[in-house]
């Protein structure tokens, strides 16, 4: 069939080129919450009162939290390679597992966090917003995008782990043959790096 | 630059036409000398004429020569350019100031003793401050006789400044794109000699000379002042908004908060248009396209349009 | 399976065939030079749409008034011409097509470093373009924004942007991949003995515009998504009534769509390096001064964005930094334009098509990139900004130069690719009457610009209409030439006689190999000792 | 060939150093924001993130044993990223 022709082009495996362009790809996502910094900056600056008050709405608790669930779960997804080095599968298994458990948790404690919001009427486009200051408005649409966008980020990194996890089961990777995991890591250091801008923007500026 | 008439016709065309003509210059020979280089390799140096090539990789000194010159020449343009420019940002501490008010599709000039035309008149000779206002979405406002132009942006105070240096009638375009009649937004500045300006000036009394008998004559007026026409026409023609021919009292269907309902078309809701134009929008057309005039219009000045709209309708 | 592999060295790529039969074996295909194809004819289809388009627009301006559409008309043609030319034919354009063919074959590679993620983009190619054209379709009308969507006429107006907008979202991501895809090959796949400085300077400026690509890409895209936003949400981002600055907008759609011009020129000026040596017989002048400039247009062309504000009300120092860097990116292109003119000193000079393609580029490349300086003074740009002489200005570089060198690829490769010579007497004068037709549509917009025609206007006064009768003619004038060029290059892929694998005697790798290439482009992999443009 | 590519494999003891020390950082950046330091607050926030995200990159991230190659393209992205914030207030910070 067409698309396997060309497995004598695919049998010469380069994971070098993999991995540059995992990191390529890193980039563009880096830009592309890049871009939103860039608003988030400027909004900032144009009105530091109004962002001031507004993320006292925020729970720093419930930030921090976050950010220490997040990091863990970065060090055991790191610690996954190294196991798959080591060559202990089950190890293996058991980190990436934590890591999914652990991204799971983040989100159920987004959820509380955003239905917390919306149950006290501050969404977009609800009432209280719009009687609230124009910066106001800013910071909690920021808010919205930025962590929804990278909830969004999370939902498909542990897609991708969990998708290399059962390649890992069926020892489709391997002690010498492990680039797919190592740029699933990779993918969720980067959202793991993303928070931690994140969390000093949104939780701590009160 | 290119019309001898007007070199003077403001304070900045010297700066503009200077910059204008030295980069001109500087590129037209660049243009000729390359192409005409160009042509003379291409003849000279063709198969026919010279079968074998000289192989050259390059030239170090060379390189550098044509780095080292462009560099020098564009910051020459770049000289020039911020001179012409720099003035145009300092507008004098006594400079005659109009508020200038650019909405879809029409341009508003209100000078400080109350006066509002949709041209703009300014004495020779005296600075002109024109403190810009956009309400709707970003114009921009375009004198090219003046060699002048700056964004209005909603939600942003902008100004521009001149000092007229001519006598006459200058055109007044918009040039940020605003939508369907974004080249119909054009009017022009009539720069008067300060006496004749003065008179013109001092002139207060309304629109009342203006009026005629006729009923409804000064609605259609205020509605033309306020640029309304821009959207709805008289003719019964589908522009933006309905149309004013055989309005008044006709039942409409229109859709409020989302849902259809029918109504007849009197004073009540003419009022309630203006003021929300968005409550309820006649099936067939968009919201959200329309501002509210709540505070352009006094009510008196809408019961006058609303007379001139029962004209339509007999 | 050892048969196929044979039969892969033997027959072309056209006429290899794989499971799947038609339509499928090329929409399946997952092979580089198919799907620089895929993209040629698809690009061929949406072109003539957009001139067509453009044309019109040329025909209603011929005179004020109303002559053959109404103005809403009018301003859906220009948006959804903008939208065409830019998102899907210039930006991906030369990359794409002729990137996509000859790229790997040019470093002595068998394919790209991914090729399903290559099909991949072509896909979401083909998706963001239903996605954009079906704004014309649904909903509530064409849309009227012009291609920039600026804030907040795209949050008031009440056409259809949605599609629109999302459509350009969707194309950011097939470049990204290609872009991607392009880095990834250039480091990892280049023959043995291609160091860095023996690739040939087409891969060299592949890979500036890929950097950008990869890299200025997402921020318009996220712009977009933050459009999106507001609009079905009511995010306030950029709407005044909602907090946001209309200008911070403008900001991030330069931020990516300035680059953009660079995605769009140095691919072609890529082809132009490629073209001359060729003819010249020679090899190119300044080969390391080309590359250097190519990397410095790349990057210090991520910095000028703001010269598409200098009206908007920014602050003079974002003014000047602006301006400044704007001309200092002028420098590299002039010492590209130099180091052409002197691979011409001394040379052995071919006259043929491509080369003729390559002299009519450096002159209107030259016209739109020196009427840039002009724009680039602050004065001057205050006077001119958003008037025809921005549009002349932009087309001359856009069509001017991007224009010029994908037709000026597509008839110096088009022996390779397909393997059949086209008529070279009709391209010649298919070209001549383009390249006329050309200059009298953009000309006289230079002029009305300096006597103050603003941009986007349906109609105007009566002070302009001479040259935009002139204007009007040449438009005609151009697609005349345009239907000349592309009927003799559709009927030589058939009729055309047989091409020798190397027409032109060019000395770069593609030219090695048979024409149209076998399906894995090379039997063995060659060993590269000497420079690209080795004519000695 | 492939034992060439990836020499060296991380102990699992350096992870969770890291991660020690990424967890004082954040709890430092939060004790932080109860103390009074004006405009330094901004900047000491920023400050801590980023000497967070150069451990996430360095280590996790394995910059620090691959090729420097890489190294040098995130470097380069953050410049990037920098100069265009930067360049973009020349604008808001002058007006």
């Amino acid at each position: 069939m067409t698309m396997n022709d060309h497995v004598h082009i695919d049998e010469h495996r380069d994971d070098e080129g993999a991995k540059t362009g995992m990191w390529i790809f890193i980039f563009t996502e880096l830009l592309l919450f890049g871009g939103l910094f860039i608003v988030y900056s400027v909004y900032r600056y144009l009105n530091p009162l109004a962002f001031h008050l507004a993320a006292h709405e925020l729970s720093t608790f419930t930030g921090t939290i976050n950010t220490v669930i997040l990091l863990v779960s970065s060090m055991t997804i790191a610690m996954s390679i190294s196991a798959i080095q080591y060559k202990n599968k089950k190890l293996t298994l058991i980190l990436m597992g934590v890591t999914l458990f652990l991204a799971f948790l983040f989100l159920v404690n987004k959820y509380f966090e955003w239905s917390g919001k919306i149950s006290h009427g501050i969404y977009p486009g609800s009432t209280i917003l719009q009687e609230a200051s124009r910066g106001e408005i800013l910071f909690f649409g920021l808010y919205y995008t930025m962590t929804g966008l990278h909830a969004l980020h999370i939902i498909i990194g542990m897609a991708f782990i969990g998708y290399v996890m059962r390649l890992v089961a069926k020892d489709k990777i391997q002690h010498d043959n492990f680039i797919i995991l190592e740029n699933s890591g990779l993918y969720w250091h980067l959202v793991d790096l993303i928070w931690i801008f994140l969390f000093p923007l949104f939780y701590l500026i009160t | 630059m290119f019309s001898q008439k007007i070199p003077d016709a403001s304070n900045f065309v010297k700066g503009v036409d200077t910059s204008f003509m030295v980069i001109l210059g500087i590129i037209f020979f660049f243009l000729i000398a390359i192409t005409a280089t160009m042509i003379y390799f291409v003849f000279r140096y063709r198969k026919s004429k010279n079968p074998k090539a000289t192989q050259i990789h390059g030239s170090v000194s060379l390189e550098i020569t044509w780095t080292i010159i462009p560099t020098i020449l564009v910051m020459v343009m770049f000289y020039y350019g911020w001179i012409g420019y720099k003035p145009m940002k300092e507008a004098p501490e006594d400079a005659f100031t109009i508020k200038s008010i650019g909405r879809m599709w029409n341009w508003q000039f209100q000078y400080e003793n109350g006066k509002q035309t949709d041209t703009l008149y300014v004495p020779l000779d005296r600075a002109v401050k024109l403190d810009l206002k956009a309400l709707d979405v970003i114009h921009s406002l375009y004198i090219p006789a003046f060699r002048l132009k700056q964004d209005l942006v909603p939600g942003k105070k902008q100004m521009m400044w001149f000092i007229p240096g001519r006598v006459g009638e200058y055109d007044l375009f918009c040039t940020e794109y605003c939508g369907l009649q974004h080249s119909s937004m054009h009017t022009s500045v009539v720069v008067m000699p300060q006496d004749k300006f003065d008179k013109w000036y001092i002139d207060t009394t309304r629109v009342a000379t203006l009026i005629t008998d006729k009923p409804g004559a000064l609605g259609h007026l205020i509605v033309k002042k306020n640029g309304c026409l821009a959207c709805h026409s008289l003719d019964g023609s589908k522009l933006v908004g309905p149309s004013w021919k055989g309005l008044f009292g006709k039942t409409e269907v229109v859709i409020t908060q989302g849902k259809k309902r029918e109504l007849i078309v009197d004073s009540a809701y003419i009022h309630n248009s203006i003021h929300n134009p968005n409550s309820d929008i006649v099936k067939g057309f968009k919201r959200g396209l329309m501002l509210s005039y709540k505070d352009d219009l006094t009510d008196e000045d809408i019961d006058e349009i609303i007379k001139f709209m029962k004209t339509l309708s007999e | 399976m050892s048969e196929t592999v044979l039969q892969h060295n033997q027959v072309s790529y056209l006429e290899y065939q794989g499971r799947f039969k038609g339509l499928f074996a090329w929409i399946f295909s997952t092979d580089h030079k198919r799907i620089g194809l895929l993209y040629l004819y698809s690009m061929l289809v949406l072109f003539s749409v957009a001139a067509t388009l453009g044309l019109l627009m040329k025909i209603e301006l011929i005179a004020p008034g109303k002559t053959i559409m109404d103005a809403q008309t009018y301003n859906s043609f220009f948006t959804l011409h903008g939208i065409t030319m830019i998102f899907l034919i210039v930006v991906p354009g030369l990359p794409a097509v002729f990137g996509n063919f000859f790229l790997p074959i040019m470093i002595g590679a068998k394919d790209v470093a991914f090729p399903k993620l290559n099909l991949l983009s072509w896909w979401i190619y083909i998706l963001g373009a239903l996605v954009v054209l079906s704004s014309q379709f649904i909903g509530d009308g064409p849309p009227d924004t012009g291609w920039t969507f600026y804030a907040p006429y795209s949050f008031r107006t009440g056409t259809n942007m949605l599609p629109a907008v999302t459509g350009a979202f969707i194309l950011g991501f097939s470049s990204i991949a290609t872009g991607l895809n392009f880095i990834v090959t250039i480091h990892r796949m280049r023959a043995p003995g291609m160091a860095w400085m023996k690739m040939p300077l087409f891969p060299w400026a592949l890979y500036g515009t890929a950097w950008i690509q990869v890299l200025a890409t997402p921020i318009v895209g996220v712009t977009l998504l933050m459009i999106v936003l507001e609009r079905t949400l009511q995010i306030g981002f950029f709407d005044p009534a909602l907090g946001g600055d209309p200008i911070l907008y403008q900001h991030l759609f330069w931020i990516y769509s300035h680059p953009a011009v660079y995605i769009m020129i140095l691919p072609a000026m890529g082809v132009i390096s490629e073209i001359i040596p060729t003819f010249a017989r020679k090899t190119i002048f300044g080969y390391k001064a080309i590359v250097v400039s190519t990397l410095a247009i790349a990057f210090v062309g991520y910095f000028v964005w703001g010269h598409h504000m200098f009206t908007s009300g920014m602050s003079g120092t974002a003014l000047y930094t602006f301006s400044i860097l704007t001309f200092l990116v002028a420098i590299p292109s002039a010492i590209k334009i130099f180091n052409w003119v002197a691979t011409l000193h001394k040379a052995s000079i071919d006259i043929q098509t491509p080369f003729l393609w390559a002299l009519c580029f450096l002159f209107v490349f030259m016209i739109g990139g020196l009427s840039g300086m002009v724009l680039g003074a602050l004065s001057a740009n205050v006077h001119l900004h958003d008037t025809a002489f921005v549009v002349a200005h932009f087309h001359f570089i856009v069509f001017g130069g991007t224009g010029f060198a994908f037709f000026g690829a597509l008839h110096y490769w088009y022996p390779k690719m397909f393997g059949r010579m086209y008529d070279k007497g009709w391209a010649n004068i298919g070209l001549a009457i383009f390249f006329t037709g050309f200059n009298t549509l953009y000309l006289p917009m230079f002029y009305l610009g300096m006597i103050g025609m603003p941009r986007r206007y349906y109609d105007y006064v009566e002070e302009f209409h001479g040259p935009n009768i002139v204007s009007s003619f040449g438009a005609m004038l151009m697609i005349a030439g345009l239907i000349i060029i592309i009927t003799n290059l559709i009927r030589s892929a058939r009729k055309g006689e047989i091409a020798e694998a190397d027409p032109w005697k060019g000395k770069t790798l593609e030219w090695s190999i048979a024409s149209p290439p076998t399906l894995e482009n090379f039997d063995e992999i060659p060993v590269v000792t000497k420079q690209p443009y080795d004519y000695e | 060939m492939e034992k060439e590519q990836h020499p060296h494999i991380v102990r699992y003891r350096t992870y969770v150093y890291v991660l020690i020390a990424l967890l004082f950082m954040t709890l430092t950046s939060v004790a932080v924001t109860h103390i009074y330091l004006g405009p330094y607050t901004v900047a000491t926030a920023l400050l801590l993130a980023t000497l967070k995200s150069t451990l996430v990159l360095l280590i996790f991230m394995h910059l620090k044993f691959d090729k420097k190659f890489y190294s040098y393209m995130v470097a380069g992205v953050f410049l990037l990223l920098t100069s265009v914030i930067i360049i973009t207030f020349l604008d808001y910070l002058y007006r």
